[in-house]
């Protein structure tokens, strides 16, 4: 048992560092998805352009621009895994499925909170929204909580249509609606964070529980599925 | 095998002629015999078919998480419950659309407006989209055990779904009426005709379930077979090559 | 070089591979245990659709100068239409609200039935912009003349819970 | 002699189309196999079966013991496999290729670094982009990932294939000292000449079957 245990250690630290290098060395997320998700928000602020509608809506399109972005690196993290045959090889080689899953889910877990606290920056300038400062404690608790959930969800589903046919269409047919917990969670705990709509911050704390029960699910039924999911 | 196959049996002809005559009933019932309700008048008939509807979803989505749980913790792996899982659920992503449809209708006349919000029809919307995320899995290609181990994991998470949509009613304050029948105060919410009508069509379009699923998970037996007969032939094709 | 063969992680830890896995599917049936917990317990003032009338100003989600869904009866013979105005009052846990809506709410709107209006408290009166009619879950035949008939505008002294 | 590859009458099916039709083979503990015959004669197939990937449809199989129709997942420890591709990331440096693939099996650094003077791609070459070396070099590098694994069953797909003669006589050397330790090797190539010296038994493969065998 303990040996298992190390070689999924090992092999998830193995796969998270990779992860983390080729998204250091490509900057993929910052020149690709930063700038599109930056563009999803100032999108939003012209159409929306009305006093009063950017600030109450503000949470939601935070939620909306991360959801939207973490598709492309989803889409890329796998890309990058059969484009020269590295997925069969990490099969064969890694033997524990379990290890690639927690080391994917991890390095998409950094890319996404380097993306909302970026996005949240943007929210907060561009829709001139000001928390309190528990609403900061609140919001990053959100974050942090929101993402450890999708991070486990993406890869679950970034690996389930891995080099099949038309899972470019497929994925956001398939993860957008097993998200939409995540996406009414964390808005709702990010409207009350920033008291947007009269909300207080005392009604975002069970949003958040919710958020940590998703992230428990899907982490669980992850490290179930990801194996036979991976397999031909 | 012959020309002339079909996916009926006598059996199955039996139970279609009997369908029939159920729905027929349901027709006449439902439309002519029942009365119309104090409040909504007419449009009362329309839970005539969108609660049977909505409950035969439910069944096909059961059906189809037992199928694949026993398709996975079965060490054959016998396909036959992976075609049966399929077949309930393109059935009941069929029916959640009647309900869906025929709901709104009903919400127009009496709420006033198609759709709302609120956590019945939120989730019931959410329950929709996963079964159809479901069956474009089953689509993606690859071989049969592939096809089946993918969308048995999908189906054991997306049948999580049914309680959340049947007790949201419950749990939260909905515009959506609570259940008539399926009260926990167990108190019947219907007059007499009504409630034989309603319960009229749970019984005909479970049957007529029943017989939708029979013929489908055939066809798709069948399909399957076409594919492995023609693995058949282009094993020995296959084998011909080396002669060359 | 050394090219011998890597020594396998020993026998016993593949036959625990091969074994099902119990601890993820704990963790997923705690998970959903304290799911359900979150969802019935801690999220329902977020997640219901509307605030009773007595609710209003006093619990959390229905106060202050937000946009709010009230549900309550609508009290019979408080029904005014004038110059395209309606004015009715809501009631519910013997509180009333008085409720303005710019327009007809046509459809079976009418007295003695449940209807969730939406908008804002404006000076203790209840400005709205949208009205939906709430079923109840129950369905009475017309043409019945027993007591039963009677419980719909009996509901008018009546509420149902 | 120990069996380290057994399969008997083994259909393989790749979307529909029967890449492996029935195929016999048993491979012995210290043999170095050559499987040859023409394009699309099912060669890549029987390494893929042999390494837990490509699932049995028909027919039985065992790799080291281990029987490849229901717990093909527990081989893959033991095999090392070089497909067609490379399974490289090309935006790593070589050394970071090797050294991912290293630690998925917990080689140690100093292994890294031999297998990377082997292959010839220590010194300026082990900090370029895999993405800027040439066919060759991203070949050696793939070995590279390979050797550290030090695998029992070594399943190579046209492995000479464009490498430079120094780096052929390198691999060779690498092949046979790895049987000689105790493993195992088969190989795919349509290109025998070489391997012919190399192998220690030729099998030829032709649609999707065994169509002969010579010592």
């Amino acid at each position: 048992m303990t040996s298992r245990m190390q070689t999924v250690r090992r092999v998830s630290l193995a796969v998270v560092r990779k992860d983390l290098r080729i998204e250091w060395s490509s900057k993929v997320l910052l020149n690709q998805v930063a700038p599109f998700s930056l563009v999803i928000m100032i999108m939003f602020a012209f159409a929306l352009d009305n006093e009063g509608i950017l600030q109450r809506v503000a949470p939601g399109l935070v939620w909306l621009a991360t959801l939207f972005s973490m598709l492309v690196i989803v889409q890329r993290s796998f890309a990058v895994e059969t484009a020269d045959g590295a997925l069969d090889a990490l099969r064969v080689a890694g033997t524990e499925p379990l290890g690639i899953f927690i080391g994917k889910s991890l390095a998409l877990m950094v890319q996404l909170l380097a993306l909302e606290l970026m996005l949240l920056a943007i929210a907060l300038v561009l829709y001139a929204v000001e928390p309190t400062a528990m609403g900061y404690a609140e919001t990053f608790a959100t974050m942090l909580i929101a993402t450890i959930g999708l991070g486990f969800v993406g890869t679950l589903y970034g690996g389930l249509g891995a080099g099949a046919r038309g899972r470019e269409t497929l994925l956001p047919l398939l993860l957008l609606p097993a998200v939409a917990p995540v996406l009414i969670g964390a808005t709702r705990a990010t409207e009350a964070a920033f008291g947007s709509g009269g909300a207080q911050s005392s009604e975002g704390w069970p949003w958040i529980g919710l958020l940590a029960v998703f992230a428990g699910v899907f982490g669980a039924v992850g490290a179930l599925a990801f194996g036979p999911m991976i397999e031909e | 095998m012959t020309t002339t196959q079909s996916t009926a049996t006598p059996t199955t002809q039996k139970l279609g002629i009997a369908t029939a005559i159920a729905v027929s009933f349901l027709v006449l019932s439902g439309l002519i015999f029942s009365a119309e309700d104090v409040v909504q008048g007419s449009t009362v008939r329309m839970m005539y078919v969108h609660v049977p509807s909505i409950w035969v979803a439910y069944l096909a989505f059961g059906l189809t998480a037992l199928c694949s749980a026993v398709y996975v913790s079965n060490r054959s792996r016998s396909l036959i419950w992976d075609r049966f899982a399929g077949a309930s659920a393109e059935i009941g992503v069929l029916f959640v659309a009647i309900s869906l449809v025929t709901g709104s209708l009903w919400g127009r006349l009496t709420w006033g407006t198609f759709w709302v919000w609120d956590a019945r029809l939120t989730s019931t919307a959410f329950l929709f989209i996963t079964y159809i995320g479901y069956l474009a899995v089953r689509r993606l290609g690859g071989t049969f055990t592939q096809r089946a181990r993918r969308s048995a994991i999908m189906a054991l998470l997306a049948v999580l779904e049914i309680p959340l949509v049947h007790f949201s009613v419950n749990l939260w304050r909905t515009l959506h009426q609570k259940a008539s029948i399926a009260d926990p105060n167990a108190k019947v919410q219907l007059d007499g005709f009504m409630l034989f009508t309603l319960f009229w069509g749970l019984v005909s379009f479970s049957m007529l379930f029943a017989w939708l699923l029979i013929h489908r998970q055939r066809l798709m037996a069948l399909e399957d077979a076409v594919q492995d007969q023609g693995l058949d032939r282009a094993i020995q094709e296959r084998r011909t090559e080396a002669g060359r | 070089m050394d090219l011998t063969p890597r020594p396998v992680t020993d026998a016993e830890s593949r036959a625990q591979n091969r074994r099902r896995r119990w601890a993820p599917m704990i963790i997923v049936a705690l998970a959903l245990v304290a799911g359900g917990v979150v969802v019935s317990q801690f999220l329902t003032s977020a997640i219901d659709y509307y605030c009773n009338v007595d609710e209003v100003g006093v619990r959390d989600g229905c106060v202050g100068q937000r946009r709010i869904r009230v549900q309550g009866i609508v009290v019979e013979n408080s029904l005014k239409q004038t110059n395209g105005v309606t004015e009715f009052s809501l009631v519910f846990q013997d509180k009333t609200l008085r409720v303005q809506y710019q327009g007809d709410p046509g459809g079976v709107f009418q007295e003695c039935i449940p209807v969730v209006a939406h908008g804002r408290v404006v000076d203790g009166v209840f400005d709205s912009d949208r009205i939906e009619v709430k079923h109840t879950n129950q369905y009475v035949e017309k043409n019945k003349t027993r007591f039963e008939a009677t419980k719909e505008t009996a509901a008018c002294s009546q509420l149902p819970g | 002699m120990e069996t380290v590859v057994e399969l008997s009458g083994v259909v393989a099916v790749l979307s529909n189309f029967p890449a492996l039709a029935g195929i016999d083979l048993v491979v012995h503990r210290g043999e170095i196999v050559l499987l040859h015959g023409p394009n699309g004669a099912g060669k890549t197939s029987v390494l893929r079966v042999c390494a837990g990937l490509l699932p049995i449809e028909r027919g039985e199989g065992s790799v080291m013991g281990v029987n490849l129709r229901t717990h093909r997942e527990s081989v893959r420890e033991q095999v090392g496999l070089l497909g067609h591709s490379n399974g490289l990331y090309l935006e790593l440096t070589v050394t970071q290729n090797v050294s991912f693939w290293a630690s998925t099996v917990g080689a140690t650094e100093q292994e890294v670094a031999l297998a990377m003077q082997r292959m010839k791609i220590d010194g300026r070459l082990a900090h370029v982009k895999a993405s800027q070396l040439s066919a060759g070099q991203r070949r050696r590098c793939a070995l590279a990932s390979l050797i550290v694994r030090r695998a029992s069953l070594w399943l190579l797909d046209e492995p000479h294939a464009g490498l430079d003669t120094a780096g052929q006589d390198e691999l060779d050397a690498i092949l046979q000292s790895a049987v000689s330790s105790g493993a195992t090797v088969v190989l795919a190539s349509h290109e025998t000449q070489r391997s012919r010296l190399l192998a220690t038994r030729v099998v030829k493969v032709d649609g999707g079957l065994i169509s002969g065998s010579e010592s």
